[in-house]
């Protein structure tokens, strides 16, 4: 057995073990089966790294079995190890680790959880098949097979309606960004005769001219693979079930819905980088999705008042970074951002689930607020958390993010408008972020007597898991320091180094990316990223400022100035409304229709019909079947008498 | 001559005979007439130099099988209800149908029958054929002759699992 | 055409003599067996009825009980089924008559240059025929119970068929050893291979002769097998309402049966008209005389017919009646499995 | 000498009056019986055609034809007496427990 097979069994194992075979009530041992799933996975998925990246220059293929042969389409369970898929197993086991442990005590009032750390260990798995997948299929399947354990995740409280439609609306919406995948598929097939990824960029990355069919139908494929991601990675206009998706268990928001599968997307665009970069016009279609994306989850995450709604808005908005950092030619960027979102928002939604906790599971910021004398340990990595998401100088994700806006100020015509646009959305999220923390933690304690009596610290299971991803979100950061700012205190930027071979520029394409390559003054870099510094200063302040007195003060007032705003945005655009009226309902009314009309008159009509007929025919063929032996008799002499007469002529 | 007087003598009782069989009333007086009938049939196996058939029928059928209809009779109640049933007019219209039938049939037979020419007819080894014909029954048909005792066996056990009461007490 | 005539005019002698033979024995047999079980309980018996002074050991009493019963008035029951009512008694006796014409009586006889046999049907299959034919009696008495309509003919006549049917498969079984030994159906080839009187059926077969013993006297109803006119349980049997010369009817065919399967069973297993320790051939050797010996071996045959029919009244006044369980046990659970026990052991034993 | 057919013509006679017995008469009995009827009409035509053609096989099969008669007869009869038992009747009219 070598690594990767290790990394992708033994959390199969723990879910086969978990799930069907030990389905043990003892919340422990389904625990320490999850866990030490997980644990192997990252451990064997740290060796599997080192060996790949040490002995094999960086890209490994391992070839386990044949899967379909049918005439030229031939797919084999091939998995490709290189320094992208390489990171993200270990952000997905590393974090998914500490997630694991964290679950034990969150959900330690659970009656049983095997079920629950079945569907993680699953998830992990399928998470860990799309991401070593060497073929679209392999991809494929993990692809697939997070969104069932999403759905599986977000209504594992299934006894209550509002989660069971939750998981059912997440599954539906991505079953579209699903179709364009398959799509995707499909004509990749057709066009290029494989579905091998290395394979597709030696064909691209070789080939100096492209011919317009070729180009179209890249353009073609990126576009299905757009929607794929928009789908999966929450983008507009399939953003809407991610924060449903919150009635989901906090570790399962954590893991799922904000560290690993919705960076699937960028994870897919990374991957596929050499077609992207193969049709430009998509390319700009994706940035501006992807800023238009941050920028209207930014302004929602302002007014909600429910935690991890907030959160799920942040989650929205930061995915809308890295696709616009992916849009803009900046892969690496993006993929960085994932890394530190990855850490960052970890840590805020294991803290965001700590509170909750101590809450008793009531997540309505309104009623919190003075938790910092509570939970003095939540409170501190919690603060960390709130830090590097708005990207203080210094802390994660200040170096991401600003990449990302420094890679979308070069993309030509639009990149201004799209970083005055990213720098917005720093804004909005410094300042949505402090209320977040400002309404959770500072002020009067504004639960009722009941709560406040029972809120203490949570135990070390649940704040061990949160200090390392603090550590790591303060830190994760310094892998990726931009160029003005490394040359000036000594720090190169690995993180770029080390993507390097995996994000490569097709020949063909290079002409529409020569930006990339062009110099900038540091000046300029200085000054865009003092602004935006400056923007999120300015919103953290306000922020810091508004909730200081919790939900009265000043926030009132703006809240009835601008009651109107307030009311759009709180219902979020009415997007959701929207979707109900044009999509839902007809598609409802549509089935009513089709099951009323359709199903009952013509399907049912013609299957009892059938029946019927059959009915009335042998009711009237049933005299012959009169029971009558001599009756019998008779036919049957004849009918020996015609067959003789028929020899006999 | 004498063969073909007592052939047609027997051959218009016979046809008589079993018409009548058919026809009569009462079944005690079918298996009465049966009996003569399967007896006078046993003459005519006589006649054609079947000797060991003829007794065999006569000790089998009319000694054996017929006697089971007569106790049969006797067992059930003899006023049974003896009344026809059914609707006449279908009746007939299936009876003349299967009549009509039949006349065709054996008119179309007799019609393309191929004669007997005369070197067909080997009459010689009739006589006395009893012993030819244990002789092919335990050489050339030995096994047909074991099955057809097996087929016996089952018969007597099934005759008597059908017929029997079910008794009280499953000791019997 | 000579010959023809001829043959004719020696069958239609012969079926007279046979007839008229029928006709003798039942009063005959009826005085015999009245004086012989009056003989043996100790009491005088019909010893009245003779002729003028001379009484004749009351041998008149049977013509005068002959007399009475034809001369009787004849009764008819009134639901009973009329056609078979007077049937029924013909249909008993025919075959019983049919029977006795396949019976071999002695070797042929010379009259004018003619060999006669003196047998006077005779079927290559021999005794096979007299099994057939007297199997079919049961007609007779089945009919004649159910005609009747009384409850007590009709269990004579189930009882009767049912006896006749289970105990002619046991008497079918034990000819069989006979057929294996003298390798004929035809009872004067069986009769021929005779000669030697250590080569009689009694000799080489017993335990056949043992169960036919046994099998005659179910066969032909009579005691210790007279279940179906067992007088103390069922009045008379079939023959209940038969009254007259139908009544008359029944008692030959009775007589008549007896006489063929005691016939029988001499041809059989006594060597027929051969007389003991006497071969035919030696017989016509010593005498001169074909026709001489013939005559004597015809005697001789009827001397040991005589012994049976005399066999039959001793066992009637001697034996009492079974009960009808112990005599369906006894045909089916003894007699047949050792008649099939004994076919098997004689055909080893010649096989060897 | 009586021509062949002639055989066969009265065994046609019987074959047909056992067949319309068993389609016409209402009565398991006469049922039987008419099967009977139409076993020995079958039985005469082997008998006529192993004597005019001197081959035995004819009369052998008569021999298994009866066989099976007796079989057929004895199960057949059994048959009838269940049925009286059961249902009271031995008139197939009134055993239509099959109807459709």
């Amino acid at each position: 057995m070598n690594w990767l097979e290790m990394t992708l069994c033994f959390p199969l194992l723990g879910a086969i073990l978990n799930g069907l075979i030990l389905r043990s009530e003892s919340k422990t041992l389904a625990q320490i089966v999850s866990v030490t799933a997980c644990f192997l996975a990252f451990f064997s998925a740290l060796f599997l790294s080192y060996d790949v990246l040490t002995h094999h220059e960086g890209l490994k293929v391992y070839h386990l079995a044949s899967w379909i042969e049918a005439g030229s389409l031939s797919v084999p369970f091939s998995f490709l190890i290189d320094p992208l898929s390489s990171l993200m197993l270990l952000i997905i086991t590393g974090i998914g680790s500490l997630i694991h442990i964290y679950a034990g005590g969150y959900m330690s009032h659970e009656k049983t959880t095997y079920r629950f750390f079945a569907y993680l260990n699953l998830f992990v798995f399928m998470m860990l098949l799309l991401v070593t997948g060497e073929n679209f299929l392999i991809m494929f399947i993990g692809w697939e097979g997070v969104g069932l354990c999403s759905y599986l995740l977000i209504s594992y409280w299934f006894e209550e309606d509002k989660n069971a439609k939750a998981g059912m609306k997440a599954f539906l919406v991505n079953r579209i960004g699903d179709i364009g995948f398959l799509f995707a598929v499909f004509l990749t097939f057709k066009q290029f005769g494989t579905l091998s990824f290395l394979d597709l960029k030696n064909i691209l990355l070789n080939s100096h001219t492209l011919t317009q069919e070729m180009q179209n139908s890249i353009a073609l494929i990126c576009l299905l693979m757009l929607v794929a991601a928009c789908g999966k990675s929450a983008q507009l206009p399939l953003y809407v079930w991610l924060p449903d998706a919150m009635a989901g268990p906090t570790p399962v928001s954590a893991l799922i819905h904000a560290a690993t599968m919705v960076t699937a997307g960028v994870y897919m665009m990374t991957r596929l980088s050499f077609f992207y970069f193969l049709a430009p016009q998509i390319m700009t279609v994706v940035a501006v999705l992807g800023c238009l994306t941050a920028f209207f989850a930014a302004t929602i995450a302002l007014v909600q008042n429910d935690i991890k709604k907030v959160l799920a808005y942040s989650t929205v908005s930061q995915l809308g970074y890295m696709v616009m950092g992916c849009g803009v030619g900046g892969f690496g960027a993006g993929v960085f951002h994932l890394l530190t979102h990855a850490c960052f928002k970890a840590l805020l939604f294991l803290g965001a689930g700590s509170v909750i906790f101590a809450m008793h599971h009531k997540q309505d910021m309104m009623e919190m607020g003075g938790l910092k004398k509570y939970l003095p340990k939540t409170h501190a990595v919690f603060l960390l958390g709130v830090l590097a998401i708005i990207g203080v100088p210094g802390f994660s994700g200040f170096f991401s993010k600003d990449e990302i806006l420094w890679k979308a100020f070069n993309y030509p015509v639009i990149g201004p408008y799209l970083w005055a646009f990213g720098t917005l959305t720093a804004g909005c999220t410094a300042f949505y972020m402090l209320r977040l923390y400002t309404l959770t933690f500072c002020g009067e304690n504004r639960s009722d007597h009941h709560t406040k009596k029972h809120i203490e610290e949570t135990p070390v299971i649940m704040w061990g898991p949160l200090a390392v991803l603090a550590f790591l979100s303060v830190f994760i950061g310094f892998v990726g320091v931009p160029a003005v700012i490394g040359d000036l205190v000594g720090i190169p930027n690995f993180f770029e180094h080390y993507l390097e071979p995996v994000i490569k520029m097709p020949h063909a394409a290079e002409e529409n990316w020569h930006f990339l390559r062009d110099h900038h003054s540091h000046a300029l870099e200085w000054t865009l990223m003092g602004t935006s510094t400056s923007f999120v200063l300015l919103g953290a302040l306000l922020g810091f400022n508004f909730y200081k007195r919790g939900p009265k003060g000043i926030s009132l007032i703006l809240k009835k100035k601008f009651s109107r705003t307030h009311k759009f945005l709180t219902n979020k655009y009415y997007v959701d409304e929207f979707y109900e009226n044009i999509f839902v309902t007809p598609l409802q009314e549509m089935s009513q229709f089709l099951w009323k009309i359709f199903d009952l008159i013509f399907i049912n009509g013609f299957i009892n019909g059938v029946g019927r007929g059959l009915m009335i025919s042998s009711a009237l063929s049933s005299w012959k079947n009169s029971g009558g032996l001599q009756t019998y008799a008779v036919f049957f002499v004849l009918g020996c008498l015609v067959f003789l007469g028929f020899f006999l002529k | 001559m004498g063969e073909a007087i007592s052939f047609y003598f027997l051959a218009s009782i016979l046809t008589v005979l079993s018409i009548a069989v058919v026809t009569v009333q009462k079944p005690v007086v079918a298996v009465a007439l049966l009996v003569f009938n399967l007896f006078f049939l046993a003459g005519v196996y006589a006649l054609l130099g079947a000797h060991f058939i003829a007794v065999i029928q006569v000790i089998i059928y009319a000694g054996a099988i017929l006697v089971l209809f007569m106790f049969v009779i006797m067992i059930l109640n003899p006023d049974m209800d003896l009344k026809e049933t059914g609707d006449k007019g279908k009746k007939f219209i299936l009876f003349s149908a299967v009549s009509v039938g039949f006349l065709f049939f054996s008119f179309k037979m007799f019609e393309q029958m191929a004669p007997l020419t005369k070197e067909d007819i080997v009459s010689e080894i009739l006589e006395d054929n009893t012993y030819e014909i244990g002789l092919q029954l335990f050489e050339d048909y030995i096994w047909p002759f074991e099955l057809a005792s097996l087929l016996i066996l089952l018969g007597i056990v099934s005759a008597i699992l059908i017929s029997r009461k079910p008794s009280q007490n499953k000791s019997v | 055409m000579d010959l023809f005539y001829f043959e004719l005019m020696a069958a239609v002698v012969k079926m007279c003599v046979i007839l008229a033979m029928a006709l003798q024995l039942p009063p005959i047999m009826v005085w015999i067996e009245r004086r012989a079980g009056a003989f043996m309980q100790r009491r005088k018996g019909p010893n009245r009825v003779g002729l003028f002074k001379w009484r004749l050991w009351g041998l008149l009493q049977s013509l005068v009980d002959t007399i009475k019963l034809i001369f009787k008035e004849e009764s008819v029951p009134e639901d009973a089924d009329k056609v078979f009512f007077h049937l029924a008694p013909v249909l008993s006796l025919i075959p019983a008559l049919l029977a006795l014409s396949a019976l071999s009586f002695g070797n042929y006889i010379i009259l004018f240059d003619h060999e006669i046999p003196l047998q006077l049907i005779n079927l290559n299959v021999g005794f096979l025929f007299i099994l057939g034919i007297s199997g079919m009696g049961i007609y007779g008495i089945v009919l004649a119970g159910w005609a009747s309509s009384n409850k007590f003919s009709l269990l004579g006549s189930l009882r009767a068929s049912a006896q006749m049917v289970s105990y002619e498969i046991p008497m079918g079984l034990s000819l069989i050893p006979i057929v294996l030994i003298y390798n004929s159906l035809e009872l004067g080839s069986i009769v021929e291979a005779q000669a030697n009187t250590w080569q009689w059926g009694i000799f080489l077969a017993p335990i056949s002769f043992f169960i036919f013993l046994i099998t005659m006297f179910a066969e032909t109803n009579r005691a210790p097998f007279d279940l179906a006119e067992s007088e103390s349980e069922l009045i008379a049997g079939f023959h209940t309402e038969f009254g007259s010369s139908k009544f008359a009817l029944f008692y030959l065919a009775e007589y008549v049966n007896m006489f063929t399967l005691a016939t029988l069973c001499s041809i059989l297993f006594f060597g027929g008209w051969q007389v003991p320790f006497i071969p035919h051939l030696k017989l016509i050797e010593l005498l001169g005389s074909h026709n001489l010996a013939s005559f004597i071996g015809f005697v001789t045959l009827l001397l040991k017919s005589a012994f049976f029919m005399w066999l039959y009244v001793w066992v009637r006044w001697t034996l009492p009646r079974f009960r009808y369980d112990q005599l369906m046990k006894l045909g089916w659970k003894f007699l047949i499995p050792l008649s099939l026990g004994n076919v098997f052991v004689t055909s080893l034993i010649l096989m060897m | 000498m009586v021509p062949i057919e002639h055989y066969f013509i009265l065994a046609l006679i019987m074959f047909t009056c056992g067949t319309l017995g068993v389609l016409f008469r209402r009565n398991l009995l006469f049922m039987l019986m008419s099967i009977e009827l139409m076993l020995n009409a079958v039985n005469l035509v082997f008998v006529t055609a192993s004597s005019f053609l001197g081959d035995l096989d004819g009369q052998i099969m008569v021999f298994f034809v009866i066989t099976l008669a007796a079989c057929e007869a004895g199960i057949g009869l059994a048959m009838v007496i269940a049925i009286y038992r059961r249902y009271g009747t031995i008139n197939p009219d009134f055993l239509k427990v099959l109807r459709g």
